[in-house]
């Protein structure tokens, strides 16, 4: 579904992406970890052109998407969940999520998916007339995800979903994940919380550097002792 | 001597008394406040001056600093209510200050000559020749002439007061107070929570502003002889602040650099009189477009200091 | 760069001393408003004295080379312009600047160079007091206001009158402080004192005040761009009693832009286009062929500030600073297209003025 | 003897949510504890409320038993609490070594004629301020980066560790960690707790916001639990994780699956 | 004289509500003073000038002339001297600002150059209709003003408020780089503000015309400060701000002059600014950004 090929992003003079190369098939979870600064932020901005990559291709549904506008990847059915959640602050979580919405035609289908949302999230429902930038971290982060679902993915990419959540909601993102999943829509996931992501996913991939040093189905790597040692904390 | 052009010392002597402008933008700049005030502060400076040195025979050295001094403490007065504001709020109401302090200026005229202005303001040159005169000394034995002599001394003086202020904030921004300004700059809370007294720095970084602003005015006062409202008005209030984002605002070299080119540039293209400031604009847009963070900026000046003299001070 | 800039020399002196056959030739500076407000001024008093010096190197006596800066208004330009002309141009004298206060800089600097520098448009108080070297041939609104307002107040009965002038600009300033000066001297009645400043577009709120205080008249100290304005909107509004106007009135822009509105004003000075004078009749027709429009005030006064300057030349028989100075000082009866003057001992104007109203879309003389 | 910090009934409303409501509780002289909570609960509330940040609308703040609210920030800092924040807030284009030299602002004195005039007083407190900031960037193991480095280029663990050195060049007595392992993985999250023990070690109190619950028992030496701007328990780890309304309102059953 | 000053400061405030809106459109999206604003009000003005005075066209021909340049002028100022500088590394807000301060020397020197600096004559019929109620005259102008400014305000309040666009316009003026990712097309949304909000600028511009009947190539910049003055004391941002700071400005103006000093006039703007922000520090209709300190 998603193919990316030899990637290579900058920030100025500071080579963050080295020839990255992912493919994440349709309906499948894939997971992306590695350590902190590996570059899995930069490249989930690159292909919701977010940020411009230098060389390389990613396409999604055999489409070339390479060098397109986010608004024009967002269009073809790819969602980014930001790191740092970034919610538009200034406007009522209800309209957050309506902006999620934004490149849907379908009222009736929308206005249902935002009642699903509300249920899924009560939090978000309780606080519909708030304003974003008042919620707590963990709420934000949930007004996110929330709104990214909100447009009705083909292709949703979260990057590090669980970041600051309660134990229980973590939990429950997991859930949400599978559940998203088992709908239909295809997710690439980064996560710190290393285990988990390796259990929703089907297959992963490990950065270092800005380059994709180790990958394979996830049960597998899980048993790989290099893996083990510098993500699960187990020296 | 030939070569000692008054002319070319004159624009050199308003392209420091706009650096001078330049820093004081900049100081308040450094703590992330944008003030447009700064052209009101420099007519503080500089009737001040122009009054205490022609209705009350103050010299001239007194009546700047006085002219100056006053405009630090109108810079507390005005620093203290304006903590509230920040952004264009601030640049805002500070221009509106400076407006308000304008129609004070050619209202009062009992004290200010209106719109008049005040003239005959001894002039720093003259002052300096005929004190030279007194004491004996003649310009001709150095083989200047009397012109040359006067605008050479203004040229002087200023340069000393320019070097002056910029060396005493270039210093400053390399002390304890000079991170603080930054640390203000870059996130008010964050500065709070480390410990640092956002209220106390901004309003001294405000009044400084003021205060140089003040100081520039006050020569610039006895460099023309002549002030009156017209020469602060919101023009000036806005070319200080292009002085300081074309030069680069993140560096205190930057607005001095600033100032010095733009007040170069309209001379430079007196040949094409009628379209130098049509030049001036799209220099203006462009040089934003192709280096938006100014001339000068830190990582520039890195390159230029490879010697690690600076830092291991 | 400010260090090359410094040490770039300066032209050398011409010399001075030519045979006495030989033509005059000599750089006369010109410092004009060319860009910002105030250009229209500027560009009225530069095409008065380009056209003069066309005139006068026709002749060939006297071949002036002139120097032409911009002060876009502002003092410190007007200063630099100065020093350029003073010292890297080497002109033997300065005609200009535009405005009183840039006078008030550029003055005292040619003054202490020994560089005679001749306002054409500057009237304020106190210019030619800067120094010997400081010369004007516009005449003062002291001299002229007096003239208008007399001659009004006996024709129209005034006995109540309300006083609006630009409160920013010396010009507008001075005008007004002379006319509160003889209203007072009249023993007038002032009903209110309004302001504006340079620039306004909307002068109704002082116009409707006037007008409910009912004056007999009005005396407007405004530069003819505001003028004509402030005419056409107090018409408009009802406002029907005699305006007095000052020096800066006098223009044919006023008419041009106020039209009906500008019936009635009455205005003291030392030009009138109209007049059948063929000094005039000559000079009007000349500009208005190279420019395609009436000469104003500032374009006479420029012009005949020139055609002195040419003629002071011609007397000190050679381009010297000092002897041009001279020699200008003693101008005694110039018949110029503003009348026949001089300059009195302060170096200030000595002219008479007519007084103007218009009539039937022009100016008149006023009797 | 009362602790270091004391709360005393402390409620702080925004508009008309309640945002914390009566809490008290005391943090004594070298311990950590934990303030956990579900997202939303008022603990990053509570810290702003410590450090001054918002005035609180009722009870008040003690640190030694004297009160401290009411201070501004920067007076709460000089009196010994500095923090952390959740979103990273760096001063991110001054260098790194830049950053913990402000953190020390409060523990120095030099003004402006002083630090124009070079004074040797001056000079001195500058070497002083440095020397701290090279200790204090190997204490949090940044001693290899790049003094030179602008802060905000660093990598986020980087970042985080940065942050923790500017709140202590201030010297504090009490230091609040808002989340300081979030967006870690295990190995660094581990790390992250070594650094911490490495802080107490330095007779510096903790009081650490964190959800991850692994570094929380192993950390912290007592646990205080919010909820709807409440506490609704207080005490040992080990008691709090089999605490039912912490269970219900927090953790969840999720835990159960640990170390598969 | 009351009523008669109540009415010159109505037209008056309607006009600096015009203007106004301008700003705070551009503010409210980019974060951006765009100093041009006035001058492309300026430009507006002439262009109906030269229809209406020197054509002899009716006016709506004038708004629609003006409107059509304006806009143009927006278009090409977003184009050439802001969005190479949106999302530029080390661009700081500053330099946009600066940026099209270099655009308004740039056209009010053009302006100069083409119309020269003197008052020209804005000559319509229309401005010439009158109905004398009691001791006032009122002009059909003053009415028209009023009522335009109070459509352009409903109508932008609503569009903002209401429409999926203004919703858009509203994420953009927040953060580019999230709404980018919520697929809204930034640079169009950015584009089609800068061209409204210039647009407006030319109907203000031929009001301006109309009402006072002579423009010069200044009136950009008195108009302008005005309008600065006015989004500032309503609050940035907010379209309500602008219509009642300019109603509010536009009065005391006038008052100022009938009851008090005319030569204060026009500092009464500033006066305002700092006593409004001095009890209100976003202005009469902005709002605190909740900042959450975390
Ligand atoms: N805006 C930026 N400017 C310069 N360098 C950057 C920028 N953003 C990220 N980097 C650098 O690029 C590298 C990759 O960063 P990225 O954010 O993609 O890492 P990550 O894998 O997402 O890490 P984390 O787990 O901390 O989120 C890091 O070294 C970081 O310092
Ligand atoms: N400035 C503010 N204005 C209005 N409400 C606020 C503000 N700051 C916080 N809140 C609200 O107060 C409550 C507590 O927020 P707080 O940030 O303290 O939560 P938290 O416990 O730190 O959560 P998390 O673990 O998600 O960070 C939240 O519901 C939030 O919406
Ligand atoms: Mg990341
Ligand atoms: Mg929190």
């Amino acid at each position: 579904m998603l193919e990316v090929r030899g990637v290579d992003t900058y920030y100025g003079n500071i080579r963050a992406l080295k020839e990255v190369s992912i493919d994440v098939p349709g309906g499948s979870v894939v997971a992306i970890i590695g350590a902190n600064g590996a570059g899995k932020s930069t490249l989930m901005k690159t292909i919701a052109g977010a940020l411009p990559q230098r060389s390389g291709t990613v396409s999604f549904l055999g489409e070339m998407i390479t060098g397109l506008a986010s608004h024009e990847i967002v269009r073809r059915g790819v969602a980014l969940v930001p790191e740092g959640r970034s919610i538009l602050s200034r406007m009522t979580v209800r309209e957050n999520l309506e902006m999620g919405a934004f490149t849907r035609r379908d009222g009736k289908k929308t206005a249902r998916d935002m009642d699903r949302v509300m249920e899924r999230f009560p939090v978000l429902k309780q606080r519909a007339g708030q304003l974003g930038g008042s919620l707590s971290g963990g709420e934000q982060q949930m007004l996110a995800i929330a709104r990214a679902l909100m447009s009705a993915p083909k292709l949703l990419l979260l990057d590090e979903p669980t970041l600051g959540l309660a134990p229980l909601v973590v939990a429950d993102i997991f859930a949400i994940i599978r559940e998203v999943n088992a709908a239909g829509t295809t997710l690439l996931l980064v996560e710190q919380n290393v285990k988990q992501a390796m259990k929703v996913s089907s297959y992963t991939y490990v950065m270092e550097t800005g380059k994709i040093v180790l990958s394979g189905p996830s049960r597998e790597l899980l048993q790989e002792p290099r893996i083990k040692a510098s993500y699960l904390g187990k020296a | 001597m030939e070569w000692l052009n008054p002319y070319h010392l004159q624009v050199a002597s308003f392209m420091l008394i706009n650096a001078i402008l330049g820093v004081s933008i900049f100081i308040t700049l450094s703590t992330g406040q944008l003030s447009l005030g700064n052209a009101g502060f420099m007519s503080i400076g500089a009737y001040a001056a122009a009054l205490l040195s022609t209705q009350h025979q103050v010299p001239i050295p007194v009546g700047i600093l006085a002219g100056s001094l006053l405009a630090g403490a109108v810079g507390i007065l005005v620093g203290i209510p304006s903590l509230r504001l920040s952004g264009v709020y601030l640049a805002i109401a500070t221009l509106g200050f400076g407006e308000v302090l304008r129609a004070v200026l050619i209202n009062w005229e009992s004290l200010t000559g209106g719109a008049v202005g005040v003239a005959a303001i001894p002039q720093m040159g003259r002052v300096i020749l005929s004190m030279a005169r007194d004491g004996g000394f003649s310009p001709e034995s150095i083989g200047l002439r009397n012109n040359q002599f006067i605008s050479l001394s203004v040229f002087l003086v200023l340069l000393l007061c320019t070097l002056l202020s910029a060396a005493f904030f270039l210093r400053l921004s390399r002390t304890r107070v000079g991170r603080a300004y930054t640390a203000i700059k870059l996130d008010e809370s964050a500065a709070e929570a480390a410990g640092i007294p956002v209220t106390y720095y901004k309003v001294l970084a405000f009044s400084q502003g003021a205060l140089l602003s003040g100081f520039a005015g006050a020569l610039f006062a006895h460099t023309t002889s002549f002030v009156s409202p017209g020469d602060f008005t919101y023009h000036r209030a806005v070319e200080i602040l292009v002085f300081a984002v074309f030069g680069g605002s993140e560096h205190l070299l930057g607005p001095v650099f600033g100032a010095a080119f733009l007040t170069l540039l309209p001379e430079a293209l007196r040949a094409i009189s009628e379209y130098r400031y049509i030049l001036y604009g799209i220099l203006l847009v462009l040089m934003m477009v192709f280096r938006p963070q100014g001339v000068i900026d830190p990582a520039l000046l890195r390159r230029f200091r490879r010697s690690p003299k600076e830092t291991a001070a | 760069a400010l260090f090359a800039f410094v040490f770039m020399g300066a032209e050398k002196a011409k010399p001075a001393a030519k045979p006495a056959a030989e033509p005059i030739r000599a750089k006369i500076g010109v410092i004009s408003i060319i860009t910002g407000q105030g250009a229209a001024y500027g560009e009225a008093i530069t095409n008065g004295i380009k056209l003069a010096r066309d005139e006068v190197n026709a002749k060939g006596e006297v071949l002036v080379d002139l120097k032409i800066e911009d002060s876009s208004g502002k003092q410190e330009q007007a200063l630099a312009a100065a020093q350029k002309l003073i010292n890297s141009e080497q002109v033997v004298a300065i005609i200009g600047p535009t405005l009183s206060n840039e006078m008030m800089v550029a003055g005292p600097e040619a003054n202490a160079s020994g560089v005679p520098i001749m306002g054409t448009s500057t009237t304020a108080k106190g210019i030619t007091q800067i120094g010997k070297y400081v010369f004007r041939n516009a005449l003062p609104e002291s001299q002229a206001i007096p003239a208008s307002i007399g001659k009004a107040v006996k024709k129209h009965n005034i006995r109540k009158v309300a006083l609006l002038y630009g409160n920013d600009d010396v010009f507008t300033k001075s005008g007004f402080d002379t006319m509160k000066e003889v209203s007072g001297k009249l023993k007038l009645n002032i009903l209110t004192i309004e302001t504006f400043q340079k620039g306004q577009a909307d002068y109704k709120a002082q116009l409707t005040k006037i007008a409910s205080l009912k004056p007999d008249a009005v005396f407007c100290s405004a530069l003819y761009n505001e003028g004509g304005v402030i005419l056409a909107q107090a018409r408009k509004m009802g406002l029907k009693v005699p305006f007095v106007g000052g020096n800066g009135f006098n223009s044919p822009k006023v008419i041009e832009i106020a039209k009906d509105a500008a019936e009635g004003l009455t205005v003291a000075t030392p030009w009138f286009g109209e007049s059948n004078d063929p000094k005039v009749k000559g000079f009007v027709a000349k500009y208005e062929k190279a420019y395609g429009k009436k000469p104003d005030q500032f374009a006479a006064q420029a012009y005949d500030a020139f055609h002195i300057m040419a003629n002071a030349l011609k007397a000190a028989g050679i381009a010297d600073r000092a002897k041009l100075r001279d020699s200008l000082a003693a101008t005694k009866n110039f018949q110029g297209v503003l009348g026949k003057f001089s300059f009195d001992a302060e170096r200030d104007v000595v002219m008479s003025p007519i007084v103007l109203i218009v009539k039937g879309g022009k100016f008149t003389i006023f009797n | 003897m009362s602790g270091l910090l004391s709360l005393h009934e402390i409620g702080k409303t925004f508009g008309g949510l309640s945002a914390l409501s009566g809490i008290s509780f005391e943090v004594r002289q070298g311990e950590i504890v934990g303030v956990i909570g579900p997202n939303g609960a008022g603990k990053t509330t509570l810290f702003n409320v410590i450090t001054a940040l918002f005035p609180p609308t009722g009870g008040e703040v003690r640190c030694d038993g004297k009160r401290i609210s009411g201070l501004p920030p920067h007076a709460i800092a000089k009196r010994g609490i500095s923090r952390t924040f959740q979103n990273i807030r760096l001063f991110s284009t001054m260098s790194v070594e830049e950053n913990v030299m402000v953190g020390r602002h409060c523990r120095s004195g030099a003004g402006v004629w002083r630090g124009v005039l070079r004074t040797r007083g001056q000079r001195r407190e500058e070497r002083g301020i440095r020397g701290k900031t090279r200790e204090l960037l190997e204490l949090v193991g940044l001693s290899d980066a790049d003094p030179e480095r602008t802060a905000g280029s660093l990598p986020y663990g980087h970042q985080r560790r940065l942050e923790i050195a500017r709140a202590l060049a201030a010297e504090p007595r009490l230091l609040l960690l808002d989340e300081p392992a979030a967006g870690m993985n295990d190995a660094e999250t581990q790390e992250m707790f070594l650094l911490i023990k490495r802080i107490q070690s330095l007779g510096v109190t903790i009081l650490l916001i964190e959800h991850d619950m692994s570094l929380v028992m192993k950390a912290c030496d007592r646990l205080v639990v919010f909820n709807f701007g409440r506490m609704i328990a207080e005490g040992a780890p080990a008691a709090i994780r089999d605490d039912p309304r912490v269970i219900e309102a927090y953790l969840g059953a999720a835990e159960g699956d640990d170390d598969a | 004289m009351f009523l008669e000053q109540l009415i010159n400061g109505v037209t008056l405030g309607s006009i600096y509500a015009i203007v106004a809106l301008g700003y705070t459109l551009v503010f409210g999206v980019l974060d951006i003073i765009n100093m041009a604003h006035g001058e492309i009000f300026m430009f507006g003005a002439f262009v109906g000038m030269l229809i209406v005075s020197k054509a002899g066209a009716p006016l709506p021909v004038a708004f629609l002339g003006a409107v059509v340049v304006t806009a143009a002028m927006g278009l090409l100022l977003e184009r050439f001297a802001l969005r190479p500088l949106r999302g530029r590394p080390g661009a700081s807000h500053l330099a946009s600002l600066i940026s099209t301060i270099g655009v308004s020397i740039l056209l009010e020197n053009i302006a100069h150059k083409i119309f020269g600096s003197g008052n020209h004559l804005f000559e319509t019929s229309f401005a010439e209709i009158r109905f004398e109620v009691g001791p006032v005259t009122i002009y059909l102008v003053q009415v028209v003003i009023l009522l335009i400014s109070l459509l352009l305000m409903t109508g932008l309040a609503l569009w903002l408020a209401r429409t999926r666009a203004g919703k858009a316009l509203r994420a953009t003026a927040e953060n580019l780089e999230t709404a980018g990712l919520l697929g809204v097309d930034t640079n169009r949304m950015i584009t089609a503000t800068v061209v409204i909000a210039s647009a407006m600028g030319g109907v203000a511009g031929v009001l301006v015309g109309m009402a006072f009947n002579y423009i010069n190539n200044q009136i950009g910049l008195s108009m302008g400060l005005k309008g600065l003055a006015i989004i500032i004391f309503g609050g940035m941002g907010s379209v309500y701000g602008a219509m009642a700071g300019g109603l509010i400005l536009g009065l005391s103006e006038t008052f100022v002059v009938a009851y008090g000093s005319s030569g204060y006039r026009d500092a009464i703007a500033f006066v305002a600014i700092i006593v409004i922000l001095l009890i209100k520090p976003q202005g009469l209709f902005g709002q605190a950004h909740a900042e959450a300190r975390r």
